[in-house]
């Protein structure tokens, strides 16, 4: 059936597929550095998606949105953690709550559950792009998956960033993005949530010496 | 003209009980003498007691109110009242609607009261002992007699005293199971209220065992002479109660004075045997323990609750 | 005058109390303005409300809506016969208590006076406005601010950590019986199936009790609606499962307002359960009256056995409330098996009882529980073993206690016997029931009646006699100074009352027939199946005779009674004082050969009612420790506990609290077990939606 | 013209106050900007109710009668909880727990989160809304971890967790719907219009629209804290200044509903079937019992009431799931008597914190002895929380109730069982804390106790008498809503 595609459809899927194996690759991911840097390629796969549709189907906003995508996620964000990961001189490998294998085997229960989940939708787009619809949900239940498992402060925000990234593919991909003026608003939502968790980092740390997040549990019910 | 015999009817009925009131003590005092072949204390000797009493001068106790000394009259005047109801002479007399069975019964509880608070009102322990006793009888002695009041008053279709005796009387010599419970669970309370031997000994004044003596310890002079009275009068009324509910036959209709004089030897033969057969189960039973009393008066109680019910399954199918 | 007028002066009496109250609140700080003038000012206002009621007793219902409530549903205001008994009745104790109170608040004790005013006079406005309601909203609003004003009013000195712990289980278990008689309000508006259009806009506007009295349900919705009013105006009464709150409350607040809730808030109670059961709802089952029969006979023995081994004198009144609920629910099973069995003369006789009783429980319930005050007032001590030999010092406050206590008892001159004999003569007509079954159960409800009669009598001796009677049993009593003149105005209010109320029974119940006819259609003295229309006729006429069905059936000549007595009396004493003498000599007591006689000698309390601890052991939970002869430091205490707290109360506390700790087990703590809730829920729901 | 102001004056309040909050009177200019704010919006409320609804700069914000009410009561609490934050801000000062640059991150962003309430609020862009509520976020998640405690940095990190991820699944419902929105609209902008949806809103695809609507109603049910979301909520008011707590339990989570609300009213039209009416009120019932068995076993004040709001959220949510005029009436009364109360609450509950020194419940005591004011504004205002008649929530309660009992009948039990267990267990938490014997030392400064009173005196009001106009104005909000 891929025959029949055009070409960008092609590409759109190539790049949907790469999408997919960089979630599962951060999701298994064990040191912060190599994370941030499937997060940035996570970014630009992004980018580059949203230029091909823009360009096969001519919709002028996509470029803006393609170029904001580009700053954002692929230039500014993975400088910014990058900065905070030397000023807080963490290097330390990243412990999970659930060993890795197990968590494989729940993303892919995951990966089922949003293709099914995606099905009807899909056949009612009318965007060449609907097939990967699927796919932009299966990276967003597979980052949720990754902020649940993790126990350390920051790959917790990856997680929350590559969220972001999953439903930006997910608009591209179902409706050919949002309106310019929510787009912004997006990304400068995102842009100060990183600042403020930036800010949070720093308070965390000299408050309990770790970005643990087990330190993090002492405001309960008692039993 | 009826109206005036009726008064003479209403004054005949009130001096023959103040008259017949202490004949009976001294005659149930007499059978018992009699019955423990004692020598039997002379028939007027109330009469002559009360004389006595009333020449002296009341003592009272240093911190006694002014309740102790009103309570002897009111005592009394609830029970000359009681006689005044009762039906003896004749079953229509002026006062009769002034107040049927339960106010009777309420009557009653209105001379307990009084003689329990009067005998608080000393300060020492033997008034507040013979109180609690007195309250402890006569809280389950008071609807005891009540449910024999009712179960009467189911068969005869009243709660007033003069219909209870008309409709008693009338129906023949037809024995009612009903009745015969309310009768014994009457005798029982009877017992009881009057501080006959089963429950208290009219005699004693052994502080353990006396309930009805204890609260009048304190009383001297025209208080005492007041009080006994009224207890003989009390005795009289029980007796004429339980003739009017039992033994009603022979009490005259109409409020005229030919009858009465034809029912006043009647009721003299009925108080004689009554009386000796008071004296009779005096002698045979010896006092229970005061925790005792309880039982005995649940056992009056259920005896009474039994008859309604009896009453109510077997005859009312009729 | 318009024909409104009793409605409207009503409103503005109602009116005229809260701007006593808000004056109160602006006066706090002058002590005297308010004592002397405030709170006979609203004696007053209760007195001219007692006016208006009795005129408006006799004529038809007025009806009127007030614009304050939600947008579709005003307030709507009715003043029909049977709430005019019961303004009557809040009226009249209003006045004596209200009297009471001016001279009761003395300077600098107790919580500020101004604050209490106005929580008092509020709390006497929602009780005429919960009589006056004619729509669920209103009747819920004023319902509920009478609990909370009474609420404040309990916890005045709330330093002591029993008196709020008692505010606290009574704002419970009032706001609980609240929220299930707004579900009743809720089933008898027409429950779910009769009219669930939702397209009106304003379909919520048919919470008017005229719309309920329309509604015809089928017995189930019929029987939900009324076991909901009765569990809810139960509560408020304090009927047998619902009690544990009355005698926690009422001995907490200050006196006059304790006999206020008790003399007439508990009546509210009845009001609410007698509109709804007898006007409201549409149908009456006699298995109802059964069940309410039953109730009121346990808690009516269940709270005087009570109240007769307590040893604070005003946890014993509260107790004997108890004991008269009891006996009103009894009056009223009664007349709701009669009036399913279409025997409306004796559902008349059931339901007159039952108005009477309320009355007459107005009158001496308050008048007891103010004494209490001027003992309290006096002595600084509510504990019976602090107490005795009171009339010496307190002749006033002891005589009018007395005169409390014999009518309280049921006994025959006063007015307590009036409906105890209205209710057993109900009892006896039971038998001509078509039901054989409740046949059965006439004598056994006959038998426990007269027996909280008789203990009634029991309770009183024991109150009258250990707190005024004897020696005084502490140093401290023999300052004790007797009630004020306000103080004893209110009392002797009160005891006139209870005198009136007893003597003159004809002209009370002519009264009350009016209500009787409203509810049930027929009145007493109506020419009924037995009797014809020229006996009915002379029977009411004949002031001095109560006859209620028949003369020869059954007759009380209460004033020919105390007449007998007192003529008695007289003759006797002069016969005495002239034939013999008057000469009296004080002297010791009998001390039986003891020397040393003390006033710890008396009987205490405890003792008084030993005996009845040892006939009705079971119905207590009795922890007694008793020393042994070879204790150095003997100490007898004897703790007297009710049983429905362990098997009811604490176990609603501890399943309350397990809910609680399961529930904890949601708040762990850990950041992914949160995100994973959020996770799970979102799954299902698709899961739901897909489905 | 008023609709500028009203949004500019929180955002140039902000602005100014970010330079100068450090300053003497940082916390009167706050109390003028949201003075200002308060008449711009009564101003705007009397132009609405004159001429109806408004569509202003190329329809991109949408006035009507449902959100002009929650704009005017936004900005009257925002006004009278800056009036409360002006002494208690000075004695958290003297008590040396805020330095000035904090005083000055607090009034910056209390203005801003004003700001971002009215735009989510006035918006008529679904895409805005959820821009504004992710900026509402972000600007509490620092005042809540204002005080730098171990607590309320855990505090805050759940909150700007739980909240991002929320808010994330709340994109992806708007993406839904703009999906659905835009096969009938077309591409132009006008697709996510709300004025737009709702004219075609019963063309809508069902199936997406039902998606669209389960990931709306998890994500901002996770800012409104129905049961199984509502994790953050009670830490977040616990750690938070008071100020804060008022305005998030009072504020934030009517603005959250109000997006609910919207939503729903898209989904019914498309639905046709009540499955979003059924969810909310699975939702609210399921709130409304496990929130009420919370509160027994809370130590601290702030949590109590806290789980309070949710317990509230959750019964105006049912009010909302069971539809109808009458329903939406109550449920829109309900949040506004909410809203003055729980306020009014805190700002009593913040001084008697301050006056303890702490906030767990067992060492706050005899609160009426020491300031009478605030020991009764506690009193007062939780009894008119826990519904009792003469005040407002009584009359909303009243008619949530009684059309529960109308329509739902079985779920009437259980909304009576949990409203009784949580009035045991509040009252039997305050009661103690107001009476008794004292604890308590006296203020520095005189508790600013005006503003509890006006709003429970509101409360009062609209307890016995709703004024016309204002019912009449619930009323036309109440058609909308449908």
């Amino acid at each position: 059936m891929t025959a029949t595609l055009p070409i960008s459809a092609q590409i759109i899927n190539l790049l949907a597929a790469a999408m997919l194996l960089l979630a599962f690759a951060m999701v298994s991911q064990r040191r912060i550095i190599s994370l941030i840097n499937l997060f940035m390629a996570q970014g630009a796969v992004l980018c580059a998606s949203t230029l091909v549709v823009a360009i096969s189907t001519g919709q002028s906003h996509l470029y803006g949105s393609a170029l904001i995508t580009l700053v954002l996620k692929v230039i500014l964000l993975p400088w910014i953690l990058h900065r905070l990961i030397h000023r807080l001189n963490v290097r330390w490998d990243i412990e999970t709550l659930i060993n890795i294998p197990m968590t494989m085997i729940i993303g892919i229960l995951l990966v089922i559950f949003s293709f099914n989940l995606a099905l009807p939708i899909s056949e009612l787009a009318g965007t060449i792009t609907r097939s990967t619809l699927g796919i932009a949900i299966a990276s967003v239940m597979l980052s949720t998956l990754m902020m649940i498992t993790r126990s350390k402060a920051v790959p917790q925000v990856i997680g929350f960033l590559s969220m972001e990234n999953g439903l930006f593919f997910a608009a591209t991909s179902a409706t050919y993005g949002m309106p310019m003026v929510v787009e912004l608003g997006i990304a400068l939502d995102v842009l100060v949530g990183t600042v403020i968790l930036g800010v949070f980092f720093f308070q965390i740390r000299d408050k309990f010496e770790s970005l643990d997040i087990r330190h993090l549990e002492k405001l309960r019910e008692d039993q | 003209m009826n109206t005036l015999a009726a008064i003479l009817v209403q004054f005949f009925e009130l001096l023959a009980a103040l008259l017949l009131a202490p004949l009976l003590t001294g005659w149930v005092n007499q059978c018992r003498a009699w019955l423990q072949n004692k020598t039997a204390p002379p028939m007027m000797l109330p009469f002559r007691q009360y004389a006595k009493l009333l020449e002296k001068e009341a003592v009272l106790a240093n911190n006694v109110s002014s309740l102790f000394r009103m309570a002897p009259y009111i005592i009394f005047a609830c029970m000359a009242l009681a006689s005044m109801i009762v039906p003896t002479l004749s079953s229509s007399l002026m006062l009769a609607p002034a107040a049927d069975a339960i106010a009777l019964v309420g009557l009653f509880a209105l001379a307990r009261i009084f003689i329990a608070l009067a005998g608080m009102d000393i300060g020492t322990a033997f008034g507040s002992l013979g109180a609690r006793r007195e309250m402890l009888i006569g809280f389950l002695a008071e609807p005891a007699l009540l449910m024999v009041f009712f179960t009467a008053s189911l068969i005869s279709k009243s709660t007033s005293l003069s219909t209870m005796v008309e409709a008693l009387g009338q129906r023949g010599f037809i024995v009612y199971p009903s009745l015969a419970f309310a009768g014994v669970a009457f005798t029982m309370v009877a017992l009881a209220e009057n501080a006959r031997i089963p429950v208290d000994n009219p005699t004693t004044h052994l502080e353990l065992t006396m309930i009805h003596e204890a609260m009048i310890l304190e009383y001297s002079g025209r208080h005492l002479a007041l009080i006994e009275c009224a207890v003989a009068l009390k005795l009289y009324v029980y007796f004429c109660l339980g003739v009017a509910l039992f033994v009603p036959w022979g009490i005259p209709e109409g409020a005229d004075l030919l009858n009465l004089l034809q029912a006043l030897p009647l009721l003299l033969l009925k108080l004689a045997v009554g009386g000796f057969l008071l004296a009779l189960i005096e002698t045979i039973s010896a006092k229970m323990r005061v925790f005792r009393a309880p039982e005995f008066l649940g056992t009056a109680f259920m005896l009474a609750v039994l008859g309604m019910l009896v009453h109510l399954l077997l005859e009312t199918g009729k | 005058m318009s024909n409104l007028l009793s409605l409207d002066w009503a409103l503005v009496l109602i009116v005229s109390w809260l701007v006593i109250g808000v004056a109160g609140l602006l006066l706090s700080h002058r002590f005297f303005l308010i004592s002397r003038v405030l709170f006979p000012l609203g004696a007053i206002v209760g007195l001219a409300l007692a006016c208006v009621a009795f005129g408006a007793l006799g004529n038809a219902a007025e009806e009127a809506v007030l614009p304050l409530g939600l947008p579709d549903l005003p307030f709507h205001v009715r003043l029909d016969s049977l709430s005019a008994v019961f303004l009557l009745l809040l009226g009249g104790a209003a006045a004596g208590i209200s009297i009471y109170c001016a001279g009761y608040f003395r300077k600098g004790e107790g919580a500020a006076p101004g604050l209490q005013c106005m929580l008092y006079h509020v709390f006497l406005a929602s009780m005429a406005m919960v009589l006056l309601a004619d729509d669920a909203y209103a009747f819920m609003v004023a319902w509920e601010t009478m609990a909370l004003s009474s609420f404040f009013l309990v916890t005045t000195d709330h330093l002591i950590p029993e008196i709020r712990r008692a505010g606290y289980l009574y704002l419970l278990i009032a706001h609980v019986g609240a929220i299930c008689i707004l579900l009743c309000f809720g089933v008898l508006h027409g429950g779910s199936e009769a009219n669930s259009n939702l397209t009106q806009v304003s379909n919520y506007a048919n919470y008017t009790f005229t719309h309920m009295r329309a509604q015809q349900h089928n017995t189930l919705w019929a029987s939900a609606a009324f076991f909901l009013a009765l569990f809810g105006f139960g509560a408020k009464a304090g009927l047998l499962p619902l009690h544990v709150w009355l005698p926690e409350a009422h001995p907490a607040a200050p006196s006059p307002v304790s006999a206020m809730m008790s003399g007439v808030m508990l009546k509210t109670a009845i009001y609410g359960m007698l509109r709804v059961s007898f006007d409201l709802l549409y149908t009456q089952l006699w298995w109802w009256g059964v069940i309410v029969l039953s109730l009121g006979l346990a808690s009516a023995l269940f709270g005087v056995v009570f109240s007769a081994v307590q040893n604070d004198m005003k946890r014993l009144l509260a107790y004997s409330s108890i004991e008269n609920i009891g006996l009103l629910f009894v009056g009223i099973g009664l007349a709701l098996t009669f009036k399913s069995f279409g025997m409306m003369t004796l559902a008349a006789l059931a339901l007159t009882a039952v108005l009477y009783h309320c009355l007459n429980h107005a009158a001496f319930k308050s008048l007891l529980f103010l004494c209490t005050g001027s003992v309290l007032h006096a002595t600084g001590s509510r504990n019976l073993g602090k107490l005795g030999g009171l009339i010496h010092q307190m002749p006033w406050v002891a005589w009018l206690a007395l005169l409390g206590a014999i009518s309280s008892a049921g006994l025959p001159p006063l007015n307590g016997f009036v409906s105890e004999w209205l209710l057993l003569q109900a009892f006896l007509f039971t038998p001509g029931l078509p039901h054989a079954y409740i046949n059965m159960l006439v004598p056994v409800a006959a038998a426990a009646v007269a027996l909280t009669a008789a203990l009634a009598g029991f309770v009183m001796v024991k109150f009258f006699g250990v707190v005024f009677l004897g020696r005084p049993r502490e140093e401290s009593l023999s300052q004790a100074h007797d009630a004020s003149l306000l103080e004893r105005i209110g009392l002797s209010w009160l005891g006139a009352i209870c005198v009136v109320l007893g003597l003159f029974p004809v002209y009370v119940i002519e009264k009350i027939d009016n209500v009787t006819r409203l509810l049930l259609g027929a009145g007493l003295y109506e020419a009924n199946e037995m009797y014809s229309t020229a006996e009915t006729a002379a029977r009411a006429s004949n002031w001095l005779m109560l006859t209620p069905i028949h003369p020869d059936r059954a007759s009380y000549m209460p004033v020919v009674f105390l007449l007998g007595i007192l003529v008695i009396v007289a003759i006797v004493f002069l016969l005495v004082r002239n034939l013999w003498h008057n000469k009296e000599r004080v002297s010791g007591a009998w001390d039986c050969g003891f020397p040393l006689q003390t006033a710890r000698m008396q009987d205490t309390a405890e003792g008084f009612s030993q005996p009845l601890r040892q006939v009705f052991e079971p119905f207590y939970r009795l922890q007694s420790d008793i020393p042994t002869s070879f204790d150095k430091s003997p100490r007898y205490r004897v703790i007297v506990e009710d049983h429905f707290w362990y098997w009811i109360y604490l176990p609603i506390g501890r399943t309350a609290d397990f809910g609680a700790k399961l529930v904890a087990f949601l708040q762990q703590g850990r950041i992914s077990v949160y995100l994973l809730y959020s996770f799970i829920t979102l799954v299902i729901l698709l899961f739901l939606i897909r489905g | 013209m008023e609709f500028l102001l009203v949004l500019g004056f929180p955002l140039l309040g902000g602005i100014v106050l970010a330079m100068t909050g450090h300053w003497k009177h940082a916390a009167e200019t706050n109390a003028a900007f949201s003075f200002l704010t308060f008449i711009t919006s009564i101003f705007l409320t009397i132009r609405i109710i004159e001429h109806g609804p408004q569509l202003l700069y190329d329809e991109q914000i949408f006035v009507d009668p449902l959100n002009v009410f929650l704009v005017a009561l936004t900005a009257f609490v925002g006004f009278t909880t800056s009036l409360f934050s002006r002494p208690y801000m000075r004695i958290e000062h003297d008590h040396g727990r805020l330095s000035p640059g904090r005083l000055r991150l607090y009034h910056s962003m209390f203005q801003l989160f004003i700001c971002t309430m009215l735009l989510a609020l006035t918006t008529n862009n679904l895409g805005i809304l959820w821009v504004a509520m992710e900026a509402a976020t972000l600007t509490t998640v620092l005042l809540v971890s204002l005080y730098r405690t171990a607590a309320s940095l855990e505090a805050a990190w759940k909150y700007f967790i739980l909240c991002g991820v929320g808010i994330a699944q709340a994109l992806f419902g708007t993406i839904m719907l703009y999906f659905a929105a835009e096969k009938i609209l077309g591409h132009q902008s006008g697709a996510l219009l709300w004025t737009h949806l709702n004219m075609v809103k019963d063309q809508l695809e069902p199936t997406v629209l039902s998606l669209a609507f389960v990931f709306l109603l998890v994500g901002y049910g996770t800012k409104i804290g129905l049961v199984p979301l509502h994790n953050w909520l009670p830490d977040a008011h616990a750690e938070g200044p008071t100020p804060v707590s008022a305005v998030l339990s009072g504020l934030l989570l009517n603005v959250a509903l109000y997006a609910v609300v919207r939503c729903k009213v898209l989904a019914d039209g498309a639905l046709q079937s009540n499955l979003p009416g059924q969810l909310m009120m699975g939702f609210g019932l399921l709130t409304v019992v496990v929130s009420a068995l919370f509160l027994s076993r809370q130590k601290d004040i702030k949590r109590l009431f806290g789980y309070s709001s949710i317990e509230h959220m959750g019964l105006v949510t049912f009010a909302f799931g069971m539809g109808g005029p009458v329903a939406s009436f109550a449920g829109l009364l309900h949040m506004t008597v909410h809203c003055l109360t729980k306020s009014a609450i805190f700002f009593a509950v913040g001084h008697a914190s301050q006056q303890s020194g702490t906030q767990v419940m067992e060492h706050i005591r005899g609160l009426i002895k020491t300031s009478p004011t605030v020991g009764w504004g506690l009193m007062i205002g939780s009894l008119a929380i826990l519904g009792m008649p003469p005040f407002g929530v009584f009359a909303s309660e009243f008619l949530i109730l009684t059309m529960a009992m109308q329509q739902q009948p079985w779920a009437t039990p259980t909304l009576m069982l949990a409203l009784g267990v949580a009035f045991a267990a509040i009252f039997n938490k305050v009661h103690p804390m107001v009476f008794g014997e004292t604890t308590a030392k006296t203020l520095p400064h005189k508790p600013a106790m005006f503003p509890v009173f006006v709003h429970l005196a509101l409360v009062l009001i609209l307890g016995l008498w709703i004024p016309p106009y204002l019912a009449d104005w619930f009323r036309q909000a109440a058609k909308f809503i449908g």
